[in-house]
């Protein structure tokens, strides 16, 4: 599907690091998971190809639930990037 | 059941409490404070500051309560997390699980805590004399959420 | 450390914040709080008086948090158990442990409890409709505290 | 050892059942462990040869420390005998 638009969210250090909390993004065509969207974000370079490398111990959520890498994306979509969680 | 985000600090005694007012059947409370410590990692500890993940964080916690509801008789359960800026001996995380068993209580509640820790959308950023820095995530907190997957 | 037996009730709060006062090394302070239900194999329960052997009761619970002073790294542990007459929604015993770490704090407390229960001179006489009774020991509180000896 | 007394204490349901809670005992020559105690207890009919009964789950402690059925007596020990506990 094409024309769909998300909210990304950043938070913690992968937040300070890229200097961005929060972006609408219109999902370029191909991006239709949460694996292949860490790859596009990626590809800006910079902070980017850092925080989000593959190597890199990230944790994502779809619509504020935990998601492995193969978790599709739509329309609307709340997808959040942040490091292992540290509370408690 | 109930989960609180909130900057204000917390009363245990208040929370337990209201908790039992009124509920006959509650025979035995468990309960969990985790406290700001002076040292991490090797490293005096001045402050720290907590981030969350508004929204998500309410919904997993509720949704790791509810995993302990599936588990164990669990009568009632209360989780309150505090965000923002805390110092040693401030406490950060209070959990009270109500059962009528012992033994349901204190499984309970640490299944709580420790999946609290690996699931729950919060990062702790602590100061210390060589400065500011996040918190890494423990691989002993991954083992202990592990632990109860059987 | 500290054992208490007393027929007043406890503030559970206040124990606490006594423990932490001045400590920063404490992290973690797990907490159970046992409290008479209003029914008991089956029975409504009106009113308990609980006896004990006083001398071996403070000896035997001072050996039990020694125990887990050899097995946890526990900073501190207080208990608190009461004798006398009681009614449902009275708190009967409370154990806080604090440590640095929550998996020492949980388990200690739980091993006192699962001690305390099978191990110090307590004994329940409850009043039911039929009566007042001996309250009998649990085979299941035998299982608790066997799960620790290995 | 002959002319050894020792204290006897009763608890709970055993003290109501025997109407006693606490008694000084010469030890009667042969009686050296607390199982021997026991028999000899039971020995007094009625109550106590219900009460001291071997089928009978009871619990002993010399001088305040549980104790199993071997343990030996001395002069000035503290017997107690009573049911499995139920505190907590």
């Amino acid at each position: 599907m094409s024309g769909a638009t998300v909210t990304l969210l950043y938070f913690a250090r992968l937040r300070e690091s890229l200097g961005l909390a929060r972006e609408e993004m219109l999902l370029p065509a191909g991006v239709q998971t949460l694996q292949v969207l860490r790859a596009h974000l990626a590809a800006r370079g910079g902070a980017w190809a850092e925080e989000m490398a593959p190597a890199r111990k990230l944790r994502a959520a779809v619509n504020q639930t935990l998601a492995q890498g193969d978790a599709p994306l739509k329309a609307g979509d709340e997808v959040a990037f942040f490091p292992p969680v540290t509370g408690g | 059941m109930s989960v609180r985000i909130q900057e204000a600090d917390f009363d245990t005694a208040a929370e337990i409490a209201a908790m039992r007012r009124g509920n006959p059947k509650i025979g035995a409370i468990a309960s969990f404070i985790g406290v700001v410590r002076d040292i991490n990692d090797g490293d005096a500890v001045s402050m720290m500051t907590l981030e969350h993940y508004p929204g998500m964080t309410e919904r997993s916690i509720g949704a790791i309560i509810d995993q302990a509801r599936g588990r164990w008789e669990v009568l009632d359960a209360l989780v309150i997390h505090r965000v923002g800026t805390l110092k040693p001996t401030d406490q950060i995380v209070l959990v009270v699980v109500a059962c009528s068993h012992r033994g349901d209580a204190f499984a309970a509640c640490e299944f709580i805590m420790d999946y609290l820790k690996t699931q729950a959308p919060f990062w702790k950023k602590e100061v210390t004399p060589q400065g500011a820095r996040w918190v890494d995530a423990r691989a002993s907190d991954d083992e202990a959420a592990g632990r109860w997957r059987n």
